[in-house]
């Protein structure tokens, strides 16, 4: 189906399926129980999960593939959304024009710096990213505030020209009257399941996004980017000059950046300088890595993985503990929250510092492995492991399959 | 002039703070071949070992009997130092004076345990590994031990002073002929950069005039080799880890008085240190000095009025326009070598 | 955290008998009958307490954290009652919000625009929280505050200090109780002139970004207005930790005062550096060298320890002001002792704004009568009040901004304990605070209509 | 007039003259071997035909045309390929796709944009591939990856990667240094098999003087830097200079 073989097709099939029903599977707790501390289903995070998705897709077309490390992908992310917002300033609210320029911008942008960055490898093409994004994040917050609205990030406001806009066009993104934030709730018993707008078309997007990337993956394209990762040495000598080649991935993974970043800004309007720094750079790495890097679903594993924590982990306080454990005697539920507190609310850095350690430590091929080790045991051993799987896990390379 | 002297010396302190790390991360790229994202946390525990020993310097128990009222009204005891009760008002206090001078003896044998630790425990299970998965176990590390910090001395930064006699300002101008009250810099800032310089050059004396400095360098042009000659060369490698850890929290604690320190300082540094190590070329020690002296100089320069008003901003971006232009011009930086780090 | 506490097991089982009553299988277009967000449909209220938990402003975000907890509580009906006792509205029975009890959330900003919006998102879309409160950036209240006029809810911006938040950026739902740049300003300037005289030539040091920039806009009109003049304005990257750099040029520059236009770490960091480079002993042009800090931060002026000494700023309120400044701060005493009681340590000036804040919000649905955003925003508009520790205050209907007193101090000498960082120096006046809602340095923004969202 | 001529060629790193005045003729389609004592210059006379290094002095002309200051990947598409002391393969790819690569690229080295093709579609240039692998003996390990190959196996299929381009010229670096003998003898038939079947130069650098005697059929001698002989086989087997310089050496070793 749409040129893809039975697995990919499945794979295409069970993520669409996902980001369909996610507003009800990430929902699976009644909304008064306390365990609805725990549901993800709300629009925003949604929208987080498969924007972030993007993001983490993107890259590793770039990363996992042809092995370049760039520390500089959120500076495509933050050119999105700016590029984004000035459209919706300046022409119209309608987020398809939006999402086009963010695309187009960051597209041109990662032309420059990767043709630069692309003249040297290894750690020195990443410090090179690095320092052009870390150049674009203090420059936006800064001097370039003009254009950037600097600290506070910019925003549409009531009297911005929209010169295509018509007096009575809504004043909130929208695709065609449909505004982003609207949403339909449904409640059923004592669960109540939101589904939005702007989740869907961001999940939309995010398929398309899905599918182009297997598509890359197994192109002739994607073949070439891989021998790339593996022996740059071998291609020089087949005749084949690596530059083309991994500037054009570098584009490709700049403009999925700058598409997720041209979304985060028609999902809510702002456009924030700290979406440059590298701190959310290195966040798109360690997405990839941790759900497996260059695997086809490993890098939406990790971006929804970290997220969760950022928006779930960080909102449990102190009272929401103390509610979980009132059942247990007082002496034992004041020690129980005090031993799980440090780990949660404000302290849900170290739970993610202590994942990411554990992750590596035990799953060298990130969540993706965690999953085929999960599957494995469900398979029974029944049939017999045809190639050198284990040794390539073990090196942390896998070959891209899921 | 004298401006450009002053910022000659800002630059040259701030070097000597950058050079300081890069040696570290250097030591540990270039033996272990390992990219550790923690050595930042590292600074940061050197610099906490300072605020620690001021803290265990100032223990105290209440007095007997109250001397007022607090906030609250609420009878209040005052605190008695166990330090001046043991040793004595004078030594008492003067150690309690001297307690950032007197942090590094007591963070040398803690940097290097945390190091020893570090690496048997941890890193030595990432030799083989992809430099990608040390980024991401090292970058954990990393979060986990500055939230640890913060948990228990919170986020603020908390203020360390240097001595009585080491604080304040020097007239650095007077002694190379120039009037009274023109290059005026403060003491401490001289200790750091003197205190650097001997770090730095004790490192090199260690790496080149000892055997095991030898076999260290040697190990790091060809670690199979060496191993071949029979040499135990991955003990050697844990000891030097040890080091780079020592060297790192020494430059925190000598760090603590100039900036407050505070839980999140190792990663501010982190960006930085990896810009210093590049810059100067992966697994080059003078590289990394080089590189920490130049980038500490040019951003000095570039913060000054004069050269902000030709080019606004410049200051926030001069480090990585540096970078940049350096490594466009010199492939692997100021004195790298060939094939290190770059697949 | 109190070991019995009914209310916590009261809860569970209001959620019970809640999920209960909604186990009829029903479809419904959200919050179409209620006519505004998030209006509280069982018999809690839930209110989102938007602070940073993790980054520089951590501590400060705790602190905020703490006395949403304790204004929490007060609501409820338990504790002490805190500053409901004195608050000269008596609209606030005990008994939560209009009989329906307050639950809160609580997440984390990061002190990042993004961050921050996403966390104030969830705690509108998933947990329908009513009012957003809180936060220690101007950055971010502008974006979360831009966020809740989107969405329809009301947002009383936490510790804020840029003019921007109820200037250009100023919005229908958002209200700001802190005081701010301009305020900062006008209060230091007479005293500035009291303590260092008419004739003095000042050095900038300014964040570079937008706080900053009000806030050396605002403090060189007021200083020049006396007759100061500007040697020079500075602008420091926010990310600098070193700031020895800017700091030594200031020797010879023939500046007398040097004003440190930073917030934070940020602050901490260029005081500790000024006063490293000795120039608290330097004379110049005959006159005594002299650091003014605009805008103190009694928690940060901790970590910058014995170099805050003589160091003058302002603040917005002070623990110690009704001790000091007499009965005009009622208040004050009061809820410093059930803070105090329950903590440990006295409140700082970030957690009783954001206690004030929400006693504000409380006592203004309550008045109203309804949690309808438009309600509440009639209620605050033009409301004055007294009791909350500042002394008579105006919540003005044409921009948002509570006009008070403002506070000037000066790090003190032989601090008694490590809270008691300051003295009041002086306690400028409202009327002297006070400006037009068009003033140019507040122009530009546009409140628009309130939105009470779905 | 040879398809490669090198004249002249000179080499200095710092201190150390590497080559000086090396000429070289490979005439097409013979076996060239050039062999040489350790540190005779063999490896920096390879790197400078591949583009890898730019000799001092001198030049080289292939078919015709200087490679001087041209780029590996630019002397590849004029038709040299070169095998590796170590395998150089694409270890984290299939053998499948190892031998599809080569494949893929134009003998032009054009980029190719084909994000959106599928690999499993391009019918002309798998059975190509298959074809080889074939040829290779290798196809019953098409779906193995080829880091987990065995040492005689990256070999062939490296050899089979560059022949699949083709090449007019086929440059061979110790192929089959650190080999076992079966393996080595297996390399050795592939290659005479290559050269009888096919219209290629071969040039060899070699150490074993097995595969040298078996293969060539003219040999030239580095010693120092500078050719000492070229001649047949069998005369160079006699040699006195040779034996002095190169397989005295040998003997005594």
């Amino acid at each position: 189906m749409l040129g893809l073989d039975k697995k990919d097709t499945l794979m295409l099939l069970v993520v669409t399926a996902l980001v369909v029903f996610a507003p009800i599977l990430l929902n699976p707790f009644p909304a008064e129980s306390s365990m609805a501390q725990f549901n993800a289903g709300y629009p925003d995070l949604m929208q987080r999960f498969v924007i972030f998705g993007i993001l983490a897709i993107g890259f590793n077309i770039l990363f996992g593939l042809t092995g370049y490390l760039s520390f500089g992908h959120a500076a495509f992310l933050g050119v999105g959304s700016y590029s984004a917002v000035w459209m919706m300033k300046l022409l119209t609210m309608n987020v398809i024009p939006a999402i086009l320029l963010s695309v187009i911008v960051a597209g041109l942008f990662s032309v420059l710096i990767g043709y630069i960055s692309l003249r040297r490898s290894g750690i020195y093409f990443s410090i090179l990213t690095l320092a052009f994004a870390q150049m674009s994040f203090n420059l936006a917050y800064s001097v370039l505030t003009p254009i950037t609205n600097g600290e506070t990030g910019l925003q549409i406001t009531l009297n911005d020209p929209r010169i295509l806009d018509g007096a009575n066009a809504p004043a909130y993104p929208n695709l065609f009257g449909a505004q982003m934030n609207e949403a339909t709730t449904l409640f059923f018993g004592g669960w109540s399941f939101t589904f939005s707008v702007g989740y869907y078309l961001c999940g939309i997007i995010m398929l398309l996004s899905f599918y182009l990337s297997i598509r890359i993956f197994r192109s002739p394209f994607g073949m070439m980017l891989r021998a790339v990762k593996s022996n740059q040495q071998r291609m020089n000598y087949t005749g084949l000059n690596t530059k083309p080649y991994t500037l054009a991935a570098f584009v490709i993974s700049g403009m999925y950046a700058g598409l997720a970043g041209g979304l985060l800004a028609s999902m809510d309007p702002l456009a924030g300088a700290e979406r440059m720094q590298w701190t959310a750079s290195g966040e798109v790495v360690l997405m990839t890595i941790l759900g497996g890097a260059g695997t086809l679903i490993g890098p939406i594993l990790g971006a929804g993985f970290i997220k969760y924590f950022e928006n779930i982990f960080s909102k449990i306080n102190e009272a929401t503990l103390e509610a979980w454990f009132a059942f247990l005697p007082a002496g034992l539920e004041d020690f129980v929250v005090a031993i799980i507190y440090p780990f949660v609310g404000k302290g849900w850095h170290l739970t993610l510092g202590l994942l990411f350690m554990l992750v590596v430590i035990f799953l060298p091929g990130g969540l993706v492995e965690g999953g085929q080790r999960v599957a494995k045991l469900f398979r029974r051993r029944d049939r017999q492991t045809t190639d050198a799987e284990p040794d390539t896990t073990r090196q942390g390379q896998i070959p891209p399959a899921e | 002039m004298d401006a450009i002297l002053l910022q000659l010396l800002n630059g040259l302190d701030k070097g000597s703070a950058y050079a300081l790390i890069a040696l570290g991360l250097t030591l540990i790229f270039g033996t272990l071949g390992v990219v550790n994202f923690a050595h930042g946390a590292i600074f940061m525990i050197g610099s906490f070992c300072a605020v620690t020993l001021s803290k265990i310097f100032a223990l105290s128990h209440k007095a007997a009997e109250p001397s007022g009222k607090d906030f609250l009204g609420n009878p209040k005891y005052d605190d008695v130092l166990y330090i001046t009760e043991w040793f004595g008002d004078d030594i008492g206090n003067w150690m309690i004076d001297w307690s950032v001078p007197l942090a590094i003896l007591f963070a040398i044998p803690i940097m290097l345990f945390i190091g020893y630790v570090m690496e048997r425990g941890l890193i030595k299970h990432f030799y083989k590994r992809p430099h990608a998965d040390q980024i991401l176990v090292t970058f954990g590390l990393a979060i986990v031990l500055q939230e640890v910090i913060k948990y228990f001395y919170g986020a603020n930064p908390i203020p360390t002073s240097s001595p009585e006699a080491l604080r304040g300002s020097f007239d650095f101008g007077v002694l190379i002929g120039f009037d009274p009250d023109v290059i005026i810099y403060p003491v401490w800032r001289l200790v750091y950069f003197t205190f650097s310089t001997l770090i730095i050059g004790a490192v090199f004396a260690f790496l080149q005039f000892t055997t095991f400095g030898m076999v260290v360098r040697a190990g790091m042009a060809d670690r199979e080799t060496v191993g071949l000659l029979g040499i135990n060369i991955d003990k050697r490698f844990t000891i030097m880890f040890g080091i780079a850890a020592a060297v790192a929290g020494l430059a925190g604690v000598m760090y603590a008085p100039i900036n407050s320190p505070n839980y999140h300082m190792g990663m501010d540094f982190l960006v930085l240190s990896f810009v210093v190590v590049v810059v100067g070329g992966m697994g080059s020690l003078p590289g990394a000095v080089l590189a920490g002296f130049l980038l500490g100089i040019v951003e000095s320069f570039a913060s000054m009025n004069e050269i902000k008003a030709i080019i606004p901003g410049i200051d926030q971006i001069i480090i990585y326009v540096v970078a940049i232009v350096i490594l466009l011009t010199r492939p692997r930086g100021l004195m790298g070598r060939k094939g290190v780090m770059e697949e | 955290m109190s070991i019995f506490n009914p209310t916590r097991r009261g809860l569970i089982q209001t959620g019970v008998v809640a999920g209960a009553g909604l186990a009829l299988p029903t479809y419904l277009r959200a919050d179409s009958h209620a006519g505004f967000t998030n209006a509280p449909a069982g018999d809690t209220v839930t209110l989102g307490f938007n602070v940073p938990q993790t980054g520089p402003y951590a501590d400060e975000g705790a602190d905020e954290l703490r006395a949403f907890e304790l204004a929490v509580e007060h609501l409820n009906g338990e504790g002490d009652g805190g500053m409901m006792q004195t608050f000269s509205s008596k609209a606030l029975e005990g008994n939560g919000i209009m009989g329906k009890k307050v639950a809160y959330v609580t997440g984390d900003t990061q002190t990042k625009s993004d961050a921050a919006r996403a966390s104030a998102k969830s705690m509108i879309e998933k947990d329908g929280a009513i009012m957003i409160s809180g936060g220690s950036s101007s950055g971010v209240a502008v974006a979360v505050q831009s966020l809740c006029q989107e969405t329809g809810v009301v947002f009383m911006a936490g510790l804020t200090h840029s003019n921007d938040t109820t200037g250009k950026d100023k919005k229908a739902n958002g209200f700001r109780h802190f005081f701010n740049a301009y305020m900062s300003a006008a209060a230091l300037a007479p005293v500035l002139k009291q303590l260092y005289g008419e004739d003095r030539s000042a050095y900038h040091l300014t964040a570079d970004y937008t706080w900053g920039w009000t806030q050396q806009e605002s403090i060189q009109a007021a200083t020049e207005a006396l007759g100061w003049s500007t040697i020079n304005d500075v602008r420091t990257p926010l990310a600098a930790t070193d700031f020895s750099s800017y700091i030594a040029p200031v020797l010879n520059s023939g500046a007398d005062v040097l004003i440190l236009n930073h917030y934070g770490g940020n602050m901490v960091n260029s005081l500790t550096n000024a006063v490293q480079f000795g120039l608290r002993d330097k004379q110049v042009n005959g006159k005594n060298f002299e650091i003014v800090v605009p805008l103190y931060s009694e928690l940060m002026a901790r970590g910058a320890g014995e170099n805050i000494t003589g160091i003058v700023g302002s603040q917005n309120w002070d623990w110690k002001l009704e001790n000091e400044k007499g009965e005009r701060y009622a208040g004050t005493n009061a809820f410093v002792k059930s803070f105090g009681e329950k903590y440990g340590f006295p409140p700082s000036q970030a957690a009783q704004t954001c206690y004030a804040q929400t006693l504000l919000y409380a006592d203004a649905v309550a008045r109203g009568g309804s949690f309808n955003p438009c309600s509440v925003g009639e209620a605050l508009e033009g409301f004055e009040f007294d009791g909350l520790g500042n002394g008579p205050t105006l919540y003005r209907a044409g921009d948002h901004q509570c006009f008070k007193d403002v506070l000037v101090v000066r790090g003190k000498e032989n601090p008694e304990n490590e809270y008691d960082l300051v003295e009041i120096v002086e306690v400028t006046p409202a009327d002297q605070v006070t400006y037009e809602v068009d003033h140019p340095m507040f122009a530009g923004g546009d409140l628009g209509q309130c939105n009470p969202g779905a | 007039m040879g398809i490669l001529e090198v004249k002249n060629v000179g080499k200095r790193f710092g201190g150390l003259q590497a080559l000086s005045n090396v000429n070289l003729s490979v005439a097409e389609n013979s076996v060239h071997a050039i062999i040489g004592p350790n540190g005779a210059g063999k490896s920096t006379l390879l790197n400078c035909l591949v583009g890898k290094l730019v000799p001092d002095t001198g030049s080289v002309m292939f078919d015709g045309q200087s490679v001087l200051g041209r780029k590996p990947y630019e002397i590849n598409q004029m038709g040299i390929s070169r095998v590796f002391q170590t395998p150089e393969i694409f270890g984290d790819l299939t053998v499948m796709e190892n031998m599809l690569i080569p494949c893929f690229a134009k003998r032009d080295g054009a980029f190719q944009m084909n994000a959106l093709s599928r690999v499993i579609a391009q019918g002309e240039v798998i059975s190509k591939a298959e074809e080889m692998l074939v040829d290779m003996n290798m196809a019953n390990k098409r779906h193995m990856i080829a880091s987990s190959l065995s040492r005689g196996d990256k070999r062939r299929l490296e050899i089979g990667m560059c022949l699949s381009q083709q090449p007019r010229l086929l440059l061979l670096d110790e192929p089959t240094a650190g080999m076992a003998r079966a393996d080595t003898n297996n390399t050795i038939d592939l290659l005479k098999q290559i050269s009888d079947e096919r219209d290629i130069t071969i040039a060899i650098i070699e150490h074993d003087m097995h595969v040298v005697f078996s293969l060539a059929n003219r040999i030239t001698v580095l010693a120092q830097g500078t050719p000492l002989v070229e001649d047949t086989p069998d005369n160079i087997k006699g040699h006195p200079k040779v034996k002095e310089a190169y397989l005295g050496e040998t003997q005594a070793a």
